[in-house]
């Protein structure tokens, strides 16, 4: 039973390093709050407004297309090494899966999700629902 | 694949397909939800009738992942079927709510995220392999996220949704890593030869970690003691017909894989692992009628009675081999009809704006909505568990069951929980038969002699006489009452399924 | 026969089902309905009994039919056990002698309901209830077996709580409709894990069989585990000691319901369950001892209770109670006869009193009878079939209750329980005194008895005596209470060579007898019962007051029924509910009180740990991890030996 | 050289700091982050086991390409809930989620 007692010290591993995180993380951190400790260091000058610009929200829309549909090549890249292998069920199952990513992209599309340069023409379709 | 495969999957398949036709139609099918609703009733009514061919071919594993017999079968009916009355129970609860408030938007992808979520139990509910059942899991669980916060015009179910995406995510990198650290100790995914590995002799401590990890993963769908923080406020929060779904299906699912994860090997036979769940299902027992004692919102009780029930269900569990499959799927039944029940009368009177959840605005409900009390009533009895409702056959079997000194003592303290609840689900249906205060005069007579007193005060839009969500009321106390007088038929039948366990 | 006992039940069932559905807004058509229905049901259990008295002298309880059906039918496969469950009517002397009381009464406290709830908005309602009242007591009585027995257990129980709260917009009213329901569901509790128990351990619920299996397994430990256990179902139902709290509660509901199921029936429901499963009790010693002393003590405790009650239905409800304990004290020493027999003619002469108070109540609208008086000559029927109840009730000879209570003072001596016998006789005094207490102060003397006053005197100007519905009803059962006791007295078996005791009997059949003896000493102490009442309350040559100031904290005890409804209280306040409190904060605050304290170990560095002000989220999840460790190292326990094993 | 010690201990760590991230952080999106990270943990110890295991079918690692995709849902579904609080808060710190409290 030698892997048992190694197990035994992963698990104590386990909980060691959570312990000790929590442990380090407040022995690290800042601990004085002296006027200026949260102020950003700016070279000597006074920051001016908040370093952190709202972004427009369509920027996190596209990340979020962008994660899912990029998640959605592993698949393909998997299928693509054994496209041989598996044959015409294989080619069915991938189909499948487009297919499905493929009624995603529609919708989101139809939802107006890609009009995010016309600006203004969201603001409209918002206002008025997206009949048009 | 074969075409007996196709067969035996294909409630699954027709449900995966509904879904993708029924999102497409909340986009291209104009404003209103009604499209959505109606295409996603038929593609449940669907998969329910294909349950009949996929019987024509169980039992019958396909692959390693998932196998269709007649457990699952029933269970998928059940999840089905579950899921179609929750969605007439939401139809007008959601419908004031999309179009005006979210944009322009149908609101018909709830229908599509509600098919997505009852998919993903039937998956669960069949998985044979740690993928399916992870698979099915967090399809089940990310629609969840969706569904409780679908409501974009309230914070708090946002709020809800994203706790209860953290909890589940963490969760399940728990259950995940207790499943890779199985795929180490057995090589190989399925959970049979994890349950083999654990009834053989010694087990490896691989094999008790991963266990141990899995049951986070497993307790937190269930909502068991002490995986249970998240269920009052996410019950709270989410849209009540979205709380009956989280009541019935996710839970439900996860306790039939349960069953079938333990059905060959026994559960009773495995080391430390029965007194785990057995201290669980006290735990829940306990800590949820004691907490819905003190509790005076009903959403809220029922969260607590829930994670009650899963302390009943959890006995059946144990029970193991030849008695858990028959007893926890008649339990099942009896629970889902009763909280379905009792959450669609509660969707049915928090139509509009104003949602019924504080119990001073039950008060006097018999009068004002005779019908609508009397079927809430009904199901709080079911749920205590008096005879000649379902409730009480199925705590009876429960009982039968728990034969064997081990089980003994949790069956008496079931027997003495059943009796705590009492309190509080009595407490519900004496308010709701107790006058309002405000309309002194109206409240006189709720038994027939009410029709002149009310038919006098017009009634407010919220209380329109007759819904989808009261037909399920309807439904429910139907099934809730027939079970307790006629259990036999039912009974038979899911002895019949469940022959293999 | 079998025909019939299924035809009295599902009369008043169709009757329910009637109201209920059709005739909801005809309230005199529900009404006659029901009535009908209880006729039905009564002539039926008459066709009944006479079928089992047709049957040949001494075949006991071995007279009449017996038939089931399959209701429920679980093959056994594997480890899970079988499970089979019939439903079906059981016709011996016994059930049939109780489904004629249950539904002669359940008759004519329909017929007296016309005249009582004359007006009520909830006329049909009530009507319905009582008709699912006498559907689910009728189950219960000709049920075959322990399941069936405690479905319609449970029943009775739901109507019970319907009626007590049928005035439900009294808040008094639907508490204390809770309050009964809840502690009955606390002694079901027990009844049910007995019954399950006995089926696990005979493997079946059939009474007949049972009583066989039972007679192989004298004497083993978990024969008297399940026999206590299932004791405690009637304990709760009849309200013996310390489950007795619901029931002077219970008379927030109309009279003629207190009359119906908290006199009559449904509290007897307990004792009949003890006589139908007679069998598993009197195999464990321990168990009849216990049911000796705690209806002997439930009796003079609730007598003592009645002494200083002002409410003249609380007085009938501990009267009851003290009755009740008598029939337990029966039971308890062995003599199933004198048991059902007081149950018999208790039945008759208590719905008889209660069914008066109600007459009275529906005059004066008063409960307190200190605020009554004078009422004898008012209401003439009434205040003489009331005397003729409280005669019967104290024991004089020759009227019914006299027969009854003589079997049993006899029973408990003759079984040498000399103390039993002894607190039987101070029983029998007390109810004497404050029966005659009542009937002094509220029947006696002039309008407004002098003691206490409160109202005008016009009030009582207006009050005459009820009409026919109510009066007629109250004049059957007077007859009744002075002639019922006579099937039990030697004279009817020597006319009719038989009697009570040997039509239902356990073992033996028991002789009908005249000790002369235990009778004129119960005679005596019942008359000097009503002669100190006459001195104190009649005569006024004793004042109530000074005895109650003479008395003091005695007094005081009385009066607030030994507080028992106070500890009661504080133990569901202080531990149901402190319970969840520990959980609730367990819940709210273990989890916060986790970082607070960890940030309490860190403040003295200074800082105040991030997550002290984290959401609530973060330490749920930290409990997450908290149960995973622990499981973990439960489970690993295995590998280092494991103390489970 | 590198064996499956390594590996693990680096997961168990992974996941362990994915764990403390998810309960210490502030921000919701940096929980979410934490969260992420445990599951990442897990693949890695799906692929070690895989690579180390004597198994013919790569089946940890195909375990593991479901995680990601899964995950990635997750994170979609969760970012879309930040920003809907995000929107009528305009902050997305995690102890601000108290509306829950009663």
């Amino acid at each position: 039973m030698s892997d048992l007692s190694s197990l035994a010290i992963y698990l104590a591993f386990v909980l060691i390093i959570v312990v000790a995180l929590m442990v380090v993380t407040h022995l690290l951190g800042e601990r004085h709050k002296a006027r200026g400790t949260g102020i950003p260091y700016e070279s000597g000058m006074l920051p001016t407004g908040s370093a952190r610009l709202r972004f427009p929200v369509d920027f996190y829309l596209v990340a979020m297309f962008f994660v899912i549909f990029d998640v959605a090549a592993v698949f393909l890249f998997a299928w693509a090494v054994a496209a041989r292998e598996s044959g015409w069920a294989g080619y069915a199952a991938i189909l499948v899966f487009m297919i499905e990513s493929a009624a995603g992209l529609a919708y989101i599309w139809k939802k107006g999700a890609f009009d995010w340069g016309a600006r203004r023409k969201r603001e409209h379709l918002r206002k008025h629902g997206y009949s048009s | 694949m074969s075409s007996a495969d196709f067969l035996a999957l294909s409630p699954l398949v027709l449900a995966a397909g509904g879904s993708i036709i029924v999102l497409l139609v909340s986009a291209f099918a104009g404003k209103r939800p009604a499209p959505s609703f109606a295409a996603a009733l038929v593609v449940l009514a669907l998969a329910l009738a294909a349950i009949g061919l996929a019987w024509s071919e169980a039992p019958r594993a396909v692959g390693s992942l998932v196998k269709i017999d007649g457990f699952t079968l029933f269970a998928q009916a059940l999840i089905f079927a579950t899921a179609f009355l929750v969605a007439l129970a939401s139809y007008r609860y959601m419908a004031p709510r999309s179009g005006e408030e979210s944009g322009g938007d149908s609101g018909g992808e709830y229908y599509f995220l509600l098919l997505l979520a009852s998919l993903g139990a039937s998956i669960l509910a069949a998985a044979t392999s740690f993928v399916t059942l992870f698979l099915g899991l967090e399809l089940l669980s990310v629609s969840l996220f969706s569904l409780i916060a679908f409501r974009r015009e309230k914070t708090i179910g946002a709020q809800a949704g994203f706790m209860y995406l953290i909890l589940a995510g963490a969760s399940s990198a728990f259950l995940l890593f207790g499943m890779a650290l199985a795929f180490m100790a057995t090589g190989s995914l399925k959970t049979a030869d994890l349950a083999a590995a654990l009834v053989s002799g010694t087990p490896d401590i691989l094999v008790l970690a991963s266990l141990g990890l899995m049951t986070v993963g497993i307790g937190f769908k269930l909502a068991a003691v002490p995986f249970h923080l998240w269920t009052p406020e996410v019950y709270d929060a989410a849209p009540t017909p979205v709380t009956a779904f989280i009541a019935t299906v996710s839970k439900g699912a996860m306790a039939v894989f349960l069953v079938r994860f333990f059905a060959p090997s026994g559960l009773a036979s495995a080391g430390a692992y029965p007194w785990i769940f057995a201290a669980v299902a006290a735990l829940s027992m306990f800590a949820g009628n004691l907490l819905a004692l003190r509790e005076r919102r009903i959403k809220r009780i029922l969260a607590y009675s829930s994670i009650a029930h899963i302390g009943y269900i959890l006995i059946a569990i144990i029970a193991g081999p030849g008695r858990a499959a028959p007893t926890v799927a008649f339990y099942l039944v009896a629970y889902f009809a009763a909280s379905l029940g009792a959450f669609a009368a509660i969707s049915a009177l928090s139509q509009g704006d104003a949602e019924h959840d504080g119990l001073d605005s039950y008060r006097g409900l018999a009068s004002r909505r005779p019908g609508l009390a009397a079927g809430l009533a009904l199901a709080m009895l079911s749920l205590a568990g008096l005879p000649l409702t379902a409730g009480f056959m199925g705590k009876f079997l429960i009982f039968a069951a728990g034969e064997g000194a081990f089980l003994w003592v949790l069956a008496v303290l079931l027997a003495v929980n059943s009796t705590i609840s009492i309190y509080y689900y009595l407490r519900v249906v004496s308010i709701m038969y107790s006058p309002a205060p405000e309309a002194e005069t109206a409240a006189g007579e709720a038994f027939g002699e009410a029709a002149g007193a009310t038919s006098g005060t017009p009634r407010p839009r919220s209380a329109r006489a007759f819904g989808p969500a009261a037909a399920v009321v309807i439904v429910a106390a139907v099934v809730v009452i027939a079970l307790g007088i006629f259990p036999g038929p039912l009974i038979d039948l899911i002895r019949s399924l469940t022959s293999g366990y | 026969m079998v025909e019939s006992a299924i035809g009295l039940v599902l009369a008043p069932l169709a009757s329910f089902i009637l109201i209920s559905f059709v005739t909801r807004r005809a309230a005199i058509l529900s009404a006659v309905i029901s009535i009908a229905a209880a006729g039905i049901s009564f002539a039926l259990s008459l066709s009944l009994l006479v079928g089992v008295l047709s049957a040949p002298a001494g075949a006991g309880l071995a007279a009449g039919a017996h038939a089931s059906i399959q209701w429920l039918s679980i093959p056994s496969i594997g480890r899970f056990r079988g499970l089979e469950i019939a439903m079906g009517v059981l016709v011996d002397p016994l059930s049939a002698t109780m489904s004629v009381i249950v539904s002669l009464v359940a008759f004519l406290v329909t017929i007296y309901s016309l005249g009582y709830m004359k007006g009520d908005p909830g006329f049909s309602r009530y009507f319905s209830y009582l008709s699912l009242f006498a559907f689910s007591m009728l189950g219960l009585v000709i049920a075959d077996n322990y399941f069936q027995t405690f479905v319609f257990w449970e029943l009775v129980g739901l109507c019970s709580y319907l009626l007590i709260g049928f005035w439900y917009a009294k808040p008094s009213a639907s508490d204390a409709a809770r309050k009964a329901f809840v502690t009955n569901r606390w002694a079901d509790f027990a009844f049910m894990v007995g019954v399950i128990l006995l089926f696990i351990f005979f493997g079946t619920f059939d009474f007949g069989q049972l009583s066989s299996a039972i007679a192989g397994a004298r004497g083993s430990a978990m024969l008297a585990l399940v026999a206590a256990l299932v004791f405690v179902g009637p304990l709760g139902k009849s309200a013996q000691f310390p489950f007795h709290v619901w029931l002077p509660d219970a008379m927030e509901g109309p009279t003629p319901v207190s009359a119906l199921i908290h006199a009559a029936t449904m509290v007897a429901a307990g004792v009949y369950l003890i006589a139908r499963g007679f069998a598993l009790f009197q195999s464990v010693p321990g168990v009849m001892e216990t049911m000796a002393y705690l209806g002997g003590f439930t009796a003079l405790f609730a007598a003592s209770i009645a002494l200083v009650q002002k409410d003249i239905k609380r007085i009938l409800a501990y009267s009851t109670l003290s009755q009740l304990g008598y029939m337990f004290m029966a039971l308890g020493v062995g003599s199933m006869s004198a048991g059902m027999f007081h149950l018999t003619t208790h039945a008759f002469f208590k719905a008889l009193l209660f069914l008066g108070a109600g007459s009275v109540i529906h005059a004066t609208e008063e409960q307190d009878i200190f605020k009554m008086g004078g009422l004898g000559k008012k209401m003439k029927i009434t205040a003489w079939t009331f005397v003729i109840g409280a005669l019967a009730l104290s024991g004089i000879f020759p009227l019914a209750g006299f027969w009854s209570k003589d079997e049993i003072l006899f029973a408990s001596l003759s079984s040498g329980h000399i103390g039993l016998y002894v607190l039987g006789i101070a029983v029998a005094f007390m109810t004497a005194f404050y029966m005659f207490r009542l009937i002094f102060t509220a029947f006696g003397g002039t309008a407004f008895g002098g003691t206490a006053s409160g109202g005008e005197p016009t009030e009582h100007a207006h009050v005459h005596e009820s009409g026919p519905a109510m009066t007629i009803p109250l004049i059957v059962l007077a007859v009744l209470s002075v002639f019922a006791g006579l099937i039990g007295s030697p004279w009817f078996q020597s006319a009719f060579g038989f009697s009570f005791g040997s039509f239902i009997f356990f073992g033996r059949p028991e002789a009908s007898h005249l000790d002369m003896t235990t009778a004129s000493i119960s005679t005596v102490v019942a008359l000097s019962g009503i002669f100190l009442a006459w001195l104190v309350y009649g005569k006024k040559l004793l004042k109530a007051e000074r005895i109650a100031a003479a008395l003091g904290p005695l007094y005081r005890l009385l009066d607030h029924k030994f507080y028992i409804d106070e500890i009661y209280a504080w133990v569901f306040a202080k531990i149901m509910l402190g319970l969840g409190i520990v959980f609730d904060w367990i819940d709210h605050y273990i989890v916060d009180g986790l970082f607070d304290g960890l940030g309490g170990a860190t403040r003295a560095l200074g800082r105040k740990l991030r997550l002290t002000q984290s959401g609530r989220l973060q330490g749920y999840a930290l409990v997450i991890f908290a149960a995973v460790a622990i499981a973990v190292v439960f489970i690993s326990t295995d590998l280092l030996g494991g103390f489970l094993k | 050289m590198i064996g499956l010690d390594h590996y693990l201990v680096l997961a168990a760590a992974l996941f362990c700091i994915g764990f403390v991230g998810a309960v210490v952080k502030r921000n919701a999106i940096a929980v979410l982050m934490g969260v992420e990270l445990m599951l990442n943990a897990v693949n890695l110890n799906l692929v070690a086991f895989d690579r180390f295991g004597v198994h013919v079918v790569p089946l940890g690692q195909s375990f593991a390409v479901f995680i990601i995709a899964v995950a990635a849902a997750e994170v979609a579904v969760a970012l879309a809930i930040i920003l809907t609080l995000y929107r009528r808060r305009s902050n997305t710190r995690v102890d601000d989620l108290d509306m829950l409290k009663w």
